[in-house]
């Protein structure tokens, strides 16, 4: 067995400490050992993208990030999307709901961080635009179409939001 | 009744922790002191294994065990139980939970190592030493039908696993009578289904009541139950099996896996929590997918494209195993004759193995292929005899004075098929004017100018869903007026919870989040079957429908008695029954249950069984036929064989519509699972070393995002008289003419080179080869 | 799909990575780690040693020199070449060709010089540096080195760096002509690894001949190839599709190895297709460029 | 899959047989493999260590020549090996041909069948390379084994013209053409990036196709 490394970091405005081998993804971190489960491991190879979470406000695969490489990173996991916990949404999930952007569900925390943190960059982008950023995202229910409209939809909202 | 919710579009109960990160999927489960396992599985097609050394695994620290088959209680040595004994099939051979002597595809199980965490665990299998001795294989299914091919199985000297004839009315009378008989060869690929949660068990033994518990990835809790208990030799009632969040399954999760049980015998053997979770390159291998068909068909009709007969003969690629009976098989043949009147059928199939995964029904399972021939052969009528190929159709189509319309053909229950009802013109019309093909050909002339080749692409269908015979449900009133459901089959994203909340809440004039459903777990009290085919809304709704107006007429009833009304004169409003139209004078529903869960020594009211509560189930001997129309636009480059799918649109009949936002959502997603059979997704093999050749999502290409075009959905409602709610399924009707579709739209985009297509997954690289294979033909 | 036990190292300087790089047995960089974070969790590689150079500040970063260059350190990440204005103002193909860099979220992490180092035949990258007749920057320990673009690929994957040196930066001259550019690439499904991709910069004389052209293509042979003959076909002509038609017959000659799905014909059809519309389009975005 | 290749080696047909016939000599010449047990007059153990890309592979493999034409014309190879971390396994049928060019120079023709098992396997990308991988392997083992000859015969004028031979894979392609001398045909040590042999030959040829029409 190798050698365990202490990392400390934030998840969810949350502090996080733990010894962690060095081969450990930060996925399985997040799941297995701070027991964020909303994060999920599809492929584990970088290309479903269901496991995507914000490292320092930039959305990134963390199936191909090894936990000790977050130490001293401030994490966001769809956890913490939601800006107060429990009663409000993020307008992005709010819109997967209105616009049935998801079915099975499995996709969808990688689907809405992916969004949400591209919204932040790009407040008003074209379906095309949503298209290419979520073609790094594979869902199987929905055909993307609810999602893609969620997408749009959320980037109304924040931006009414801002207005 | 209040706001009515069935039909409603009204949002997903299921979401709310779905978009949190909250679901529970089985990896979400946390146990402590669970162990992970990982296999060890076959790197060969077909080998004769020669040794299995575990003891470098064993001792690697973290390691707790690693399992061949041999070290498994002798009474476990041995194959895994028929899920569906067929009298046809020839090769009646299903695995064992772990390889015995030999290994018939890449990715069989062979060992297990089960350690403190699936990284020591993966180290363990890395450590295994394994001995084999290769043997010929053959990947090819029209290869292993063929005199001299290598065995697949060595216990069984033919590859024909089996053979299967859908026949009905005098086909030799048809082309005898025909004005033309057509000839095409068609190949058929379907893929893998790629679920976004790979499976996954967990599994836990409580020694001190001897009971077995096993959450399972899986769309069949029941039938895992019982096909457990049926290997286990133990019975039904010692074993739970429930099926939490489930991210997709598509069908191949319906199936029975050798790694349940192993996980469930390594639980108690170990007397700890074992888990196991697929990971992607092992999905790719370990879970069964639908791969190659070969079909020669022969199409006889009258100048007018009237369809006589068809006489057909496919070759099928069973893979290594026979795990689910000939489902897949059968579904492939007995869709005929589709939503036309055709007199005369005669389709033989024949089931090859191979040694490959093993093929289990995918979305649609052998309909997308049998819909593609029928779409294909109206196609290639009305190329031929330069006909309208709406008109072909429209010629073909069982008319809606028809309803309900014998084919002729018999289930193999013994019971007649009988198409329910639905008016198959209408929904190709809605198909024609939404997509507004009268004018597709000025389209079609003006794109011309910008060197762009566009095409129409139209294929109608109908599907035997809603399968019989039974999904039960279970309806309580709780003591705080809420209402729970339970069903004991689950949901793998189709939105169950609601539909069936929907259903409900009706009776009890409640919303939606009033209603409480649980679902997929065999300690519920009415039995369930298995979410396939279509079928759980038009079989648990129904079931709902039932138990749900049971339990209503028993409050009312009950409430009749303490106000000395008649039931008549009394309503149900916002969870309360009144007099109507005496405002004031009410019971709550909680008040009513209560009344009916006595205390010792205080009787329940004469007349009432105790409980306000009901279990029912809707049973059925028919399934119901959904179908309907559908088109697309596409437009292809010929110089760089790319397509671009611009419009797509869907008129279908799905009896009584729950739920249009769930309805639209499983069209569009079936719709897309067809673009990627059509376009994309292809599962290869090196025929001669039978490895597969794609096994990460980089390779097998899923549809993305970014080539799907706009799906409209048009709804056309002609209620089943089959179920008390007119339902019938929806979840594959996307998928199932959708693949006949887009190649219809393709060959029209080339029809000025009067290209066929018969084949798919269709490549840029094909599609060139197509073009240059015509063009020289012309050039000689 | 976890992968093996590895011993990790965080160096927080150039030099320290260095002494790590010739001190330590079998040991791989990691960097943005969106192809060694697969091929680690596949288990196709299985290093004892990782050197995680995310917290190098020496090689990150876009700086404009006063001569022209542009420096790249080859651990700035793939979005912040998307994002610099001024970058994107010199070399505005980059842009164009980073849409088809993965994926948002894999561009997020992954970097140039990752890009460069792994050298996947069909990567958009390595094509543009070509195209560019980049300098690379590799140091070890004791030695500091230049590579030309056109002398990094040694074989399929294996670039032209030792075990104990490090790709530090990228120096690019950007044109300083006017000039027209096109990025096309031709892949089944958007940022999947190309078919074929072809990159393409193009100077027009007075007389609208070509006065001065660089093309190169990803995805076909085993690595990015420059088609300087076919440029030098180009040079001096007028642009006409039969011009470009016959500058692509060049492509008929490289050696394209098949894959799963594709064969090494098509890849060089496809390649064709893409160099005649983007010859085109190069061609037209001057023209443009010239009237705008 | 199937290879076929076919050379010219410089050294009679006698010497070859000789040299091809024998592991000690023949093993080693194969790049990346060290002879670590001989077994009997036709059998041997050994280590193949090849880097794809960035994967470094090790397999360890036995081989046997077995079917040895008594003229000298015809002999058959079957060579398999595992990695040693189990990223899969190979399985190379090899039968080769003699025949006497001159009396100093020998036409070896090799048909490969070549079967790779496990996730080496099961990367589609990796499809074509390997049949690159597995020409240049059979090439420069050719290469090598010519030169052995030529030692071991001790011909006191070791070839000071570059000999050109020609490979030809099973699609007809010719895989590249290179020249040599002899401070190239040493064996290679335990470890070598074959792909570096394969890429030279590659790159070099297209760049010669560049310049000669540049």
């Amino acid at each position: 067995m190798s050698t365990k490394h202490s990392i400390a970091l934030t998840i969810n405005g949350q502090r996080y400490s733990g010894d962690v081998e060095a081969r450990l993804t930060l996925a399985d971190f997040l799941r297995h050992h701070c027991d964020l489960t909303g994060t999920h491991v599809g492929c584990e190879h970088g290309v479903c993208g269901a496991c995507t979470v914000h490292v320092d406000g930039r959305a990134a695969r963390s199936c191909t990030m090894y936990a000790v490489q977050a130490d001293g990173s401030e994490i966001k996991t769809v956890e913490g999307l939601a800006s107060d916990e429990g009663n409000s949404l993020h307008p992005v999930q709010e819109a997967f709901r209105e616009f049935n952007g998801l079915q099975c569900g499995f996709c969808t925390p990688g689907m809405q961080m992916t969004i949400a943190a591209y919204l932040e960059e790009n407040p008003n982008p074209s379906e095309q635009e949503i298209r290419e950023l979520i073609s790094g995202n594979i869902c199987r229910c929905t055909g993307y179409q609810g999602i893609v409209k969620a997408g749009l939809r959320a980037a109304e909202r924040l931006r009414e939001e801002q207005s | 009744m209040g706001v009515k919710n069935l039909g409603a579009a009204v949002h997903r109960i299921e979401d709310a922790r779905l978009i949190t990160g909250h679901g529970r999927y089985v990896d979400d489960i946390k146990i402590p002191g669970t162990l992970s396992a990982a296999f060890l599985r076959s790197p060969e097609a077909h080998a004769k294994i020669k040794s299995i050394d575990l003891s470098f695994a064993r001792q690697i620290p973290g390691v707790v065990a690693a399992y061949s088959l041999a070290d498994l209680d002798p009474s476990l040595q041995k194959r895994m139980v028929q899920a569906y004994p067929n009298p046809a099939i020839k090769t009646d051979i299903t695995p064992y939970p772990l390889a015995k002597d030999e290994v018939c595809f890449v990715g069989e199980p062979i060992a297990v190592v089960i350690a403190e965490d699936r990284y020591i665990a993966e180290d363990g299998v890395q450590a295994i030493q394994l001995d084999l001795d290769s043997l010929d294989c053959v990947i090819d299914a029209r290869e292993a039908l063929k005199p001299g091919a290598p065995q697949v199985q060595s216990s069984f000297e033919s590859n024909l696993s089996a053979s299967l004839n859908w026949k009905f009315g005098d086909v030799d009378q048809a082309f005898a009578s025909a004005d033309h008989v057509f000839k095409e060869s068609y190949f058929q690929h379907r893929g893998a289904p790629h679920f976004m949660e790979c499976r996954g068990v967990l599994a836990q033994f409580d020694s001190a009541v001897q009971r077995l518990t096993l959450w399972s990835s899986t769309q069949s809790p029941f039938l895992v139950r019982r096909y457990l208990a049926a290997f286990l030799e133990r019975e039904e009632s010692s074993i739970r099996v429930i099926a939490p969040d489930v991210g997709g399954g598509f069908g191949p999760k319906a199936v029975h896996y050798a790694e349940e049980l192993v996980v469930a015998i390594a639980t108690e053997k170990l007397k700890r929590p074992v888990k196991w979770i697929e990971d992607r390159r092992e999905n790719f291998v370990g879970t069964n997918q639908q791969r190659d068909q070969w079909w020669n068909v022969e199409v006889a009709c009258k100048a007018n494209g009237k369809i006589l007969g068809i006489r057909a003969e496919c070759i099928h690629d069973n893979g290594a195993y026979v795990p689910y009976g000939l489902l897949l098989p059968n579904t492939s043949i007995v869709p005929f004759p589709g939503p036309y009147s055709i007199g005369a059928i005669d389709v033989k199939l024949h089931s090859a193995l191979t040694n490959a995964v093993p093929t289990t029904p995918i979305r649609g399972a052998g309909r997308p292929n049998a819909i593609f021939v029928l779409e294909r052969s109206i196609d290639t009528i009305a190329r031929e005899l330069n006909l309208d190929r709406a008109e072909v159709r429209r010629t073909n189509f069982v008319r809606k004075d028809q309803f309900p319309y014998e084919t002729g053909a018999k289930l193999p229950s013994g019971v007649s098929i009988q198409y329910d009802s639905g008016d198959y013109h209408k929904t190709l019309e809605m198909a024609l004017q939404a997509s507004k093909a009268e004018e597709f050909e000025v389209r079609r002339k003006k794109a011309a100018q910008t060197g762009k080749w566009l095409g129409l692409g139209i294929a109608s269908y109908n599907e035997d869903s809603g399968l019989p015979p039974y999904e039960g449900a279970t309806v309580k009133i709780l003591p705080t007026g809420r209402v729970l459901v339970e069903v004991g089959s689950c949901a793998q994203g189709q939105g169950l919870e609601t539909i069936v909340a929907q259903i409900a809440a009706d009776y009890f004039g409640v919303q939606t989040h009033d209603v409480l459903v649980r679902t997929g777990d065999t300690d519920f009290a009415a039995l369930a079957l298995s979410t396939v085919g279509s079928r759980v809304a038009a079989t648990v709704g129904p079931s709902v429908h039932l138990a749900a107006q049971q339990v209503r007429e028993k409050a009312l009833k009950l409430a009749a008695k303490d106000f000395e009304a008649s039931v008549n004169d009394l309503e149900i409003v916002e969870g309360r029954v009144g007099i109507k139209g005496v405002p004031g004078k009410s019971v709550g529903l909680g008040d009513l249950s209560r009344r009916l869960v006595a205390n010792v020594n205080l009787p329940v009211p004469s007349g009432f069984s105790p409980g306000l509560e009901a279990t029912a189930y809707h049973t059925t001997e028919r399934p119901v036929y959904a179908n309907g129309t559908n088109a697309c636009e596409v437009e292809v480059d010929i110089e760089s064989g790319e397509v671009r799918l611009l419009n797509y649109w869907v008129a279908h009949d799905c009896g009584t519509i729950i739920n249009p936002r769930l309805v639209d959502g499983q069209i569009i997603g079936g719709v897309v699972h067809g673009i990627g059979n059509a376009l994309f997704e292809h599962m290869k093999y090196d025929r001669k070393s039978g490895q597969p050749l794609c096994n990460n999502l980089g390779e097998y290409l899923l549809p993305l995002a970014t080539e799907m075009p706009q799906i409209h959905c048009e709804h056309m409602e002609s209620p089943s008289p089959v179920n008390p709610l007119g339902i019938k399924g929806a979840g594959e009707g996307g998928t199932i003419p959708g693949i006949a579709c887009i190649i219809s739209g393709i060959e029209d985009a080339l029809r000025p080179l009067r290209i066929k297509i018969n084949e798919y997954p269709l490549s840029p690289e094909r599609l060139l080869e197509l073009i240059d294979e015509k063009r020289q033909q012309r050039a000689s | 799909m976890k992968p093996t036990a590895f011993e990790y190292h965080r160096p927080s300087s150039l030099n320290e990575a260095l002494e790590m790089l010739s001190s330590l047995d079998d040991a791989k960089l990691l960097a943005g780690g969106q192809s060694l974070g697969p091929m680690l969790n596949f288990r196709y590689v299985m290093p004892e040693n990782v050197i995680d150079i995310n917290r190098v500040p020496e090689i990150k970063g876009i700086h404009f020199e006063s001569n022209g260059a542009v420096r790249i350190g080859a651990m700035t990440r793939q979005y912040e070449i998307e994002k610099d204005e001024q970058f994107n103002q010199q070399l505005p193909i980059f842009r164009e060709a980073l849409r088809w860099v993965g994926h948002y979220a894999t561009r997020n992490r992954g970097t140039l010089g990752g890009s460069l180092t792994h050298l996947d035949p069909a990567a958009e990258l390595p094509g543009l540096c070509a195209l560019l007749d980049a300098e690379l920057v590799i140091k070890s320990q004791n030695n500091e080195r230049t590579v030309s673009i056109h002398d990094w690929a040694v074989s399929f994957m294996q670039a032209n760096i030792e075990e104990n040196e490090l790709l530090s930066e990228i120096i690019i001259h950007p044109w300083t002509v006017s000039h027209g550019f096109s990025f096309l690439e031709m892949s089944r499904r958007h940022g999947d690894f190309a078919i074929a991709g072809v990159a393409c910069l193009l100077s027009l004389d007075d007389k609208d001949c070509i006065s001065k052209t660089a093309v190169s293509l990803i995805g076909v042979a085993n690595g990015a190839v420059r088609l300087k003959n076919a440029e030098s076909l180009l040079l001096g002509e007028r642009f006409s599709m039969d011009l470009a038609e016959s500058a692509a017959q060049v492509i008929d000659g490289l050696d394209a190895p098949a894959d799963a799905h594709h064969s090494g014909d098509f890849r060089k059809r496809t390649a064709k297709t893409l160099f005649k519309r983007a010859l085109k389009q190069a061609y037209d975005n001057a023209i443009e460029g010239r009237t705008r | 899959m199937n290879l076929v290749n076919e050379f010219l080696l410089n050294a009679p047909r006698d010497a070859v047989w000789k040299g091809l016939t024998n592991p000690e000599i023949a093993a080693p010449c194969m790049p990346g493999t060290q002879l670590t047990e001989r077994i009997g007059d036709f059998g041997f153990k050994a280590t193949v260590s090849l880097k794809v890309g960035p994967v470094k592979l090790q397999f360890l493999g036995e081989g046997e020549l077995m079917n040895l034409a008594s003229d000298q014309s015809y002999g058959e190879v079957v060579a398999k090996g595992s990695d040693a971390k189990g990223r899969g396994s190979f399985k190379a049928e090899m039968k080769f041909r003699l025949s006497e060019e001159s009396a100093t120079q020998t036409k070896v023709q090799v048909e490969t069948e070549l079967t790779l098992t496990g996730s080496v396997a099961q990367y589609g990308r990796g499809v074509g390379i390997v049949k690159e991988i597995a020409s240049q392997l059979t090439s420069e083992f050719t290469r090598n084994l010519e030169q052995k000859v030529i030692n071991n015969i001790a011909d006191a004028l070791s070839p000071t013209q570059p000999i050109g031979y020609a490979t030809t894979g099973s699609e007809g392609q010719a895989a590249g053409q290179a020249t040599h001398g002899r401070e190239q045909a040493e064996p290679q040590g335990p470890s070598i990036n074959v792909m570096q042999l394969v890429f030279t030959g590659i790159f070099r040829w297209i760049r010669s196709f560049f310049s000669r029409k540049a």
